[in-house]
């Protein structure tokens, strides 16, 4: 047992940090957001030069074998600048689903992702499945021909290459298409908290099976247990900015001719924010070594656990965070909201608290 | 004690939801139980309908056009109109300053102002905070000086957060009359006409993305002395009544009631893991435990508006309407909570029209959802915020 | 509509607090705890010579025919003495379950309690009772000759008149047992909450079956529901005072050299305890007029509505009085420990939290 | 980072648990499995068998006796001890007193004292706290005067909230011995013998019945001057040092595993209304939603600990001590709450012993249900209140 980030680990933090404040700063963001995809092409390229596109896959498929604890530090880097881009998708989502594929599938698609040429997304989710417990609808013949709708696709107009869950003849599978693959319309939208998303319709649009590695449900499984992780870890870097956003405004603030920052009252909310915010930052930590455990039940448990409590601190910091600012936090013009948004929808994605706490009552809690 | 309807007040409830029926048009229903803030047109056109009736200024005097309903039908009025989804009546008019002018203004100005404040001809917005005067309302900074060559106040500075500015026709300001003494004690209140030159209004986007609120910019507004309300110098103390009665208002108890109905008819519908999800035992913990918080808030209001009939009206802000105010934002805040986690992954799309229909996504109250849950955490912040009711309990009530 | 007293409950609320204040304070009643029966007769007999235990009687039975209103006055007012006596056993449950008693029964035993000769109590509850929802055990012969064992019963072994839930050969009934009864022994403790209780067994006690009124069921429910109001009427006055001696406490302590009252955070944590009175205050006043309701389903659902409120609201202004008043509010020389115990044990009186939100959640919650 | 226990430490985890189960007398294990604080001799007696072992001071260098574990043997340990009921370690002795010993005291100090603390021969208590400083501990009067002519200390004041003074042998003692500049730099540290003529012991009997507090009294009390730790007018940087660690030993969380498990173990067979408690979703998420909570302060008190083996001890308390000071408290109170609702009316009887077997009407856990709820009322009071504890917080993490 050791929470310590070693040299590499604390290396690679400082360099995230380091290339994100450089890039990222609220005016810088607004203008990405306004570019064509929601997001700035050289700073994806940037990640890859990075090198953290090759973290999470292994040596045989290119990368460096990393573990969900880069991922981690990765993603709390993400949430601090409250960056834009898909990086989730790179690197929690797409290295799980490709353990459904064969060797070669790997090792080609990770090759995209890790150079930075590819831009993956997952389109999983469809209109008639309000929780992540439902069954999935969309189809695929065995020759991969597709027919469906997928909804809240992420980037799902920008990505080049788009994972699909589908049922085909043998059940279950997972299918890749390409960007402007015949008979897939994207209708595209901005999401609440500056990114974007479509809906994906499929009409017998051509793909490709992963097939030749774990069973379709396996990779699924793991890449929704990677994507909770990557929601701790990216909900810990926007509660750490929300509180000191929260707190440099508060110091600054003069009313009844001091700074608010001075009333004792408000102090200690924002105390109690930083108690919320050091739970979620070791649940994080908790979700980024189990959601590689190999026992699937324990893994899947760990990551509701994780994700109830992200909710509830998450609630709590947000809501603190717009509340200390007063009338500034709702507005588009402070960064707050901005953060609070972000900290909103993360508290839905891949499960929300009921679907989580229910996978966990069923199952009678964690193991003792 | 009573707290049951008679008869005649049942009959009266009737006759108020057989009206509304008549006369409240689907359009404007439809758009609001959906989860959308009314129009200027809709507002102002269902004013108008009710100040034909005579019931749009159910708490003025009869002698300025109110109907002379006791608190009893004021309230079954209120429910019914927001349960049946019909806008609010426009509350800067006629919750504050129609009540304001009654209570402090010259005949005169009763007279020039109170029929177009109830029949919405003047739209009024407030013009009460500032950049560097929100929670400490009484350090404002907006100026208003005595021009004796011109006989009229000069007014420079600016307003914040002024809510429908843009709809407005006039603004009632707390202006810095003197420096003198304590803060309070400097302040004056003055209406002002949005129309005259040197008035600038700018918008102020949220972060769900609307345009409720803006900054109002002055310079060199000239405002004619009988546009001064009471006495210069005492506008704190016509303030502060106006803030009680906002805070009363705040809790909209009929339209959380409506809010939470409609949880429930969703919930009846939206098959979750195979069974409703009203069947969901988590989800009735939560409808049940927001219906108990909201009957506790709705009894807390009627007994304060019991006491305010039955007691004389000192004029004096009830503190009790702290607490309404503080449990009032946290209803409404909670209920939109509740809509987010209906909506569940479903409520990620940003539908402000700019990328047209292919924004929707989902039904009407999806698509709402998260807007109003961030619009909402406005509730605990304006018209005083918590921590600011908290301290009013401390020390008016705890003596702290 | 009408929350406002009249001039006779003005009057009456005025009188018991007067007739409180003179008799009760910590010092003396921990006296009355020490006397034999847990409380000084003198004050029940004072209470009859008030008239409050004429005013839930009609007056058919001897009484002056009030409301729950003004069992909620004097419960309040009890609540905020910290009264020991079974005060809600004589105004809230002995007329409920007399309902079921022929006229002569109810008279007869109004008489009594009016007088103050009559102590009565309930015995309801049974060791194999978890809850309110449970079915008795406890037996009654076509003669009224009992067998069983009853639990938790109020002054058990000092009250002169027990009411007795159980079957008879005709289903649920009434039994009336006058202490010293044959085969009936009462094994007594002190409460939690420094007031008397027992374990009551009958073996072949004879009693007298209340028969000629409404059906059983309905006088149990109806006594149910008054004994929700009662708790919530005396909750106010517990939480009323819990908050005058926080509040008059952290007036008087000095730490880092003035009164912790002058420190905000503090402040605003008693501001909060005074937003869920007022709750629990409005709830009481729903709750006394509700409990009389002539629609038994929407009386009940009213009183768990009312009691799943008081639970949560009596935690909050309980907990944060002994945390208010740090060290001392922890031992038995300070009031306010008593008055959190006297609360903590309220909140599982006539049915706890689950319960109560149970039968509103089968109920799918109160009426539209 | 590495979060699952290696081969060794899964062996070491076995060799605890065996150890336990052999050696823990099992009239001791069940007195605490049912609620009940252990008593004196159980805790002595368990001391006596670790040090025998050599494991009573887990945390101590191998030079005064340490078993020199890694962080993590000792979580486990801790751990393992908790879960199977065995008595906490004395932590004035283990966890307080004797690491301020090893890091301030004089080599001679050490050697009279280390060893009598490991194998509790000598019971210390704590003598912080007085009446009028509290949460403000700063502000404490009981003086220490230097006797010139018998070269000794003279202790007059009074010590409150005193655990287990009842027990004790000798008390470690913050005492003014300057009234010159910050009321932190004229105080001293002293080790007193309880023994010592002046020394009177008061009990203070809390609410839930019990005797673990008491006042001290001092009146003229003679304490040699070898007993005073360090220098004179630096007793409170020792104090920070141990109340750091005193936070760090709170949260107890092997115990709070070991009550969750009770809990689910009595709602699987506790009949209500038809069917198991455990089968009533409303308990199954009180039971999850606490093991959630549980679980992460056992994840933030690893990381403090990993923390401050792996880096140099700075001798300055963590100011993520007080994140789990708050959350341990809340923690244990939660689930004293869980225990009274699962008893319900049930909890009621008050079971002092004084009326004897009458007043035993349920399960010894039900018994143990209200008098344990309203002692751990202390959790959120003593060692730095939550109030105390986001002061630190919003001072030290915050800069406010």
């Amino acid at each position: 047992m050791n929470f310590e980030l070693n040299d590499e680990q604390r290396m690679l933090s400082d360099s995230v940090s380091r290339f994100l404040s450089d890039r990222y700063d609220f005016e810088k963001r607004r203008k990405y957001m306004e570019m064509e995809g929601g997001f700035d092409p050289k700073i994806w390229q940037g990640y890859a030069d990075l090198g953290i596109f090759a973290l999470p896959f292994s040596e045989d498929e290119g990368g460096i074998g990393g573990t969900s604890v880069e991922t981690m530090i990765v993603g709390e880097a993400m949430g601090f600048a409250l960056a834009n881009e898909p990086w989730a998708e790179a690197m929690a989502i797409a290295p799980s689903l490709l353990t459904a594929g064969s060797a070669e599938q790997r090792a080609a698609v990770a090759e995209g992702i890790i150079s930075g040429e590819t831009v993956p997304t997952w389109a999983h989710l469809e209109p008639g499945m309000i929780d992540r417990g439902e069954g999935v609808q969309c189809s695929a013949s065995a020759e991969g021909v597709l027919n469906g709708t997928k909804t809240v696709v992420a980037f799902g107009a920008e990505a080049t290459l788009i994972f699909v869950t589908a049922m085909g003849p043998e059940g279950l599978g997972l299918y890749m298409v390409k960007a402007g693959a015949k008979g897939m319309e994207a209708r595209a939208y901005k999401t609440q908290d500056g990114k974007r998303a479509a809906e994906l319709s499929f009409d017998g649009t051509p793909s490709e099976k992963l097939s030749g590695g774990v069973p379709a449900e396996d990779a699924i499984a793991l890449a929704e247990a990677r994507g909770v992780a990557a929601v701790l870890a990216e909900s810990v870097g926007l509660m750490e900015k929300s509180i000191d956003l929260t707190v440099e405004y508060i110091k600054g603030r003069e009313q009844f001719g001091r700074p608010i920052g001075s009333f004792q009252a408000l102090q200690h909310i924002a105390a109690g924010a930083v108690v919320e915010k050091e739970q979620v930052r070791s649940m994080a930590m908790y979700a980024s070594v189990m959601c590689d455990d190999a026992d699937a039940q324990a893994r899947d448990l760990a990551m509701s656990a994780a994700k109830v409590k992200m909710v509830d601190a998450s609630r709590i910091v947000g809501q603190m965070s717009i509340q200390l600012h007063g009338g500034v936090g709702m507005t588009m013009e402070y960064a707050i909201g901005h953060y609070f948004k972000r900290l909103t929808l993360l508290e839905i994605a891949y499960g929300d608290r009921d679907f989580h706490m229910d996978r966990l009552c069923e199952a009678g809690g964690l193991a003792a | 004690m009573e707290l049951t309807f008679t008869p005649e007040e049942e009959a009266f409830r009737q006759e108020v939801r057989d009206f509304i029926a008549a006369n409240l048009p689907a359009e404007t229903r439809d758009h609001i139980k959906k989860g959308n803030p009314p129009t200027k047109e809709m507002t102002v056109s269902w004013q108008k309908t009710l100040h034909k009736k005579g019931w749009a200024t159910p708490r003025w005097p009869a002698e300025w056009g109110g109907p002379g309903w006791s608190v009893t039908q004021m309230y079954i009025f209120q429910q019914e109109n927001q349960i049946a989804g019909a806008p609010d009546p426009q509350g800067f008019n006629v919750g504050m300053i129609g009540p304001v002018l009654i209570r402090f203004a010259s005949d005169e100005m009763k007279k020039e102002f109170l029929p177009k404040i109830a029949s919405l001809d003047y739209w009024f917005c407030q013009g009460f905070s500032e950049p560097g005067a929100g929670s400490d309302l009484a350090s404002l900074k907006t100026s208003a000086k005595w021009d004796e060559d011109g006989q009229q106040w000069i007014v420079n500075g600016q307003k914040t957060w002024t809510t429908y500015a843009q709809y407005a026709d006039w603004i009632f300001l707390l202006v810095r009359t003197s420096n003198e003494g304590k803060k309070q004690e400097g302040i004056s209140f003055l209406l002002v006409d949005m129309k005259s030159p040197g008035v600038e209004v700018h918008p102020i986007q949220t972060m769900d993305g609307g345009h409720e609120i803006n900054s109002v910019f002055f310079t060199d507004v000239k405002v004619p002395a009988k546009n001064l309300i009471g006495e210069v110098n005492k506008g704190w103390t016509y303030a502060k009544f106006l803030l009680g009665n906002e805070r009363l208002g705040a809790p909209r108890v009929g339209a959380s009631q409506a809010k939470l109905e409609h949880l429930k008819e969703i919930a009846k519908t939206r098959i979750v893991r195979g069974k409703p999800l009203w069947d969901h035992p988590r989800f009735r913990d939560k409808f049940v435990e927001a219906q108990i918080e909201l009957k506790a808030l709705e009894m807390t209001v009627m007994r304060v508006l019991s006491s305010m009939q039955a007691g004389a009206d000192t004029g004096k802000p009830d503190p009790a309407t702290s607490v309404i105010k503080i449990k009032g934002a946290q209803m409404i805040q909670h209920l939109t909570e509740l809509f987010v986690e209906m909506a569940g992954e479903q409520a990620a799309p940003w539908t402000d029209g700019e990328l047209g229909d292919n924004a929707r996504i989902g039904d009407d109250w999806v698509e709402r959802a998260a807007p109003n849950y961030f619009n909402y955490r406005k509730s605990s912040i304006y018209g005083g915020s918590d921590q600011v009711q908290k301290g009013i309990i401390s020390k008016a009530i705890l003596g702290l």
